[in-house]
């Protein structure tokens, strides 16, 4: 377990969660927050990114007289093609999401329980319009998922939680949860802490109902 | 060009728009505003049809498009999967006020009932979405090593999709990410109507690049190219 | 019911298919003898066949130069490509096949019962080695399904019969049959003769053990 | 081309076959020898894996390849939809002999269950083969008015399959008839091995025409033009 002595910030944990994708993966960023990893990427990790809409080998945001209607991330923000990008249909993308072959995706939580549910579609309140997108496919579909949120909400209460009380996404998916001050990797056996930022493993222990080992 | 009798290509949208019927199933292309197919939305709402089940990603952005065809009341049920976006106001209110059906549906799991659909596919088993509200009272199976629920075909009436070009048998390539659901919708209806930028001769699309077949597409509508890449 | 003196001999019966598909069809014509039906097509009525093997838009048969070994035909012969043609993949193809998007499709038979049903991919003899293809998607997807055969096998036996003793291809699926002596039409109410060529239709009733009607 | 440490490109066909092991199942492209992975087919007899599934839509033609396969008695079982040909007397020795076990499928069966193991579907309702001999046992439903039957994927171990041209990200294209079984088998295997003509640089081929994109191929091969075209 890695101790740092400062909370990440936005950018900080961008670039936490980049670091630790593998060499050569096909990454999924979802929607908002999580986009912002792409920033933080070396090109020497060779990742390919591949948009929900359609598109692998995604490059940056486009700007200017970039700009084209018909070149999107599935933020629906205009976006740019890399050599190498390749094309298709949105049941051929979806194939691709369920049928395992995205290395890791990154998501937002609302939630996330310590046997790794999720819960980042609908926060259930009865005026919520309620809106998934592909977040349920790539929950249950890239080999890794990783969760990319703060640890606590804003009323201060954990977000990684024994049972999520939010509806749920998937059941049992979520590999790593990247926040603020602490990242986990959520395992059949135990929810491992393995780095700390700006908050001791003993105060992490204390304000989380969920049993956590130092890994 | 020129149009023989049985050329797929119509002379205007509401010529394309012909025939559709009030309570029909229509599935509508395009993944916010990158392939969607304005001009024939538009040319539903002159057309009149309504109490329609609108099938597509999102339910409708700003005031036009399908948002106005929401706001013109015609639409009874919004199946999709992401209706709420910064600019989904017209569905956030009719949606609140009771006035218009939802049902929501797992990207992926859209994609591959419309696929179903047109593959003739009476159901399948998917681990999307199992054990969550959305699929609750679905039937579910234990299959390769997991919970998976099982899926229901989504065929529709009459397809409105925009794709980048034609050829005159109604072969189909799109453009970039504007591609999104247009192949799939064309499996999936009875009559698909496709806004494209140019018709060009057949022959003249390579054989190896085309997405969608002329098998899948029944009237074109000419529109030009800001049109057809969903631009006002 | 028309009546026509001759018998039709392989060439008339492939012309005699020809003939009654509809204007602009999309038609797949399987293997072997149906295959012989693409001849007899007019230009005008613009026909589009489609090969199981992933092509819409094949033309004749390929000879000389212009075979080549990565266009065939679903009987594996050369064949070439017309204009407006487009290649896709298996899955693509039988999706097509299987959705019910091909209008007509044109197969051999062993036997074909009064109620439609189809025999075609197997004898059942021990020894013989069975093999399907694609004869079974056929069957069940064309909007309409034709047989063309010989209406008696070589021991003078019929191949119209009240139950198929072979090995079924799919229930209750064709809509035509085409034989050197008649053309039937198999409806839900009754088999249905639409012509005779060179025997009466007393003859016919005589020694088919299916009953059949005058259309 | 260079070829750094990472690259999917492999210096020989017995360099992409490595680690294939007794027991496998071996996805194998082509339609007849159009697509068929010749030089790789080959390969394989040279390492020696045995006990093996031969999943492919026949069952050899001749004396090499597949034939060949079989004839080393290498297969313990074929699961194809046409076994029967004019030159496949190799296969129908063994399977007369009691030698090689035969699972037949119906073809758009056999496409449809490699679909599903590369799109995660856990099993699907088809109408093929309902009621006749070759679903006998299955579970069987009516749905949208005719009996269907539930089919289960075929995943692979490992895909051998033929394209045209890769780039060196591994995106694929085929040519014309060629295409067939190689983009299904290439989703369908857990490594998916492939032999083409040329490899070329990436943003050589067009985004718009990849048929297979790079994501589902581990390993590839250049064999030359007429090696990739099904020529011996």
């Amino acid at each position: 377990m890695e101790q740092h002595a400062e909370r990440l910030d936005t950018a900080g944990l961008a670039a936490a969660v980049a670091r630790d994708i593998p060499t050569g993966s096909y990454v999924n960023l979802g929607i908002g927050r999580p986009t912002a990893v792409a920033a933080y990427l070396d090109p020497a990790q060779r990742v390919t990114l591949h948009t929900e809409n359609g598109m692998l080998g995604m490059g940056p945001p486009a700007e200017g007289d970039a700009i084209d209607p018909d070149l999107t991330n599935a933020g629906k923000q205009p976006v740019t093609e890399l050599p190498g990008a390749a094309y298709f249909h949105h049941a051929d993308s979806f194939a691709m999401m369920r049928g395992g072959h995205l290395d890791v995706c990154v998501l937002g939580a609302f939630q996330v329980s310590a046997r790794g549910d999720l819960a980042n579609w609908h926060t259930g309140e009865p005026d919520a319009i309620p809106a998934v997108g592909g977040a349920m496919d790539l929950a249950i579909g890239a080999k890794r998922v990783v969760v990319m949120m703060s640890l606590f909400a804003k009323d201060g209460s954990p977000k990684l939680v024994p049972e999520c009380s939010y509806p749920l996404t998937g059941l049992a998916c979520v590999d790593r949860v990247y926040t603020e001050v602490a990242t986990f990797a959520v395992t059949p056996e135990a929810v491992m802490v393995t780095a700390t930022y700006g908050m001791a493993f003993a105060e992490l222990a204390e304000r989380l109902q969920v049993p956590i080992v130092a890994g | 060009m020129t149009a023989p009798a049985y050329s797929r290509v119509c002379a205007s949208a509401a010529e394309a728009l012909a025939g559709i019927e009030d309570g029909s199933t229509v599935l509508v292309g395009g993944f916010g505003m990158a392939g969607m197919p304005v001009a024939l939305v538009d040319a539903l709402i002159e057309q009149g049809a309504t109490d329609l089940t609108i099938v597509s990603n999102n339910a409708g952005n700003g005031d036009t498009g399908l948002a106005a065809l929401l706001a013109a009341g015609r639409v009874r049920k919004v199946v999709c999967s992401y209706p709420r976006q910064h600019d989904s106001w017209v569905f956030d209110g009719l949606y609140r006020a009771g006035k218009v059906e939802l049902e929501l549906v797992p990207q992926g799991t859209l994609a591959e009932r419309l696929r179903a659909a047109g593959a003739g596919i009476g159901a399948f088993f998917t681990p999307t979405g199992a054990g969550t509200p959305l699929t609750e009272g679905a039937e579910t199976r234990e299959l390769d090593g997991r919970l998976q629920v099982l899926q229901y075909p989504l065929p529709g009436d009459v397809a409105l999709i925009a794709a980048h070009r034609a050829d005159e048998v109604g072969n189909l390539v799109y453009r970039k990410t504007a591609r999104n659901f247009g192949p799939v919708m064309a499996t999936a209806a009875r009559t698909t109507v496709v806004q494209v930028s140019e018709v060009v001769p057949a022959g003249s699309l390579d054989p190896e690049a085309i997405v969608t077949p002329g098998i899948y597409v029944d009237r074109i509508v000419v529109t030009g190219e800001r049109a057809a890449r969903g631009e006002q």
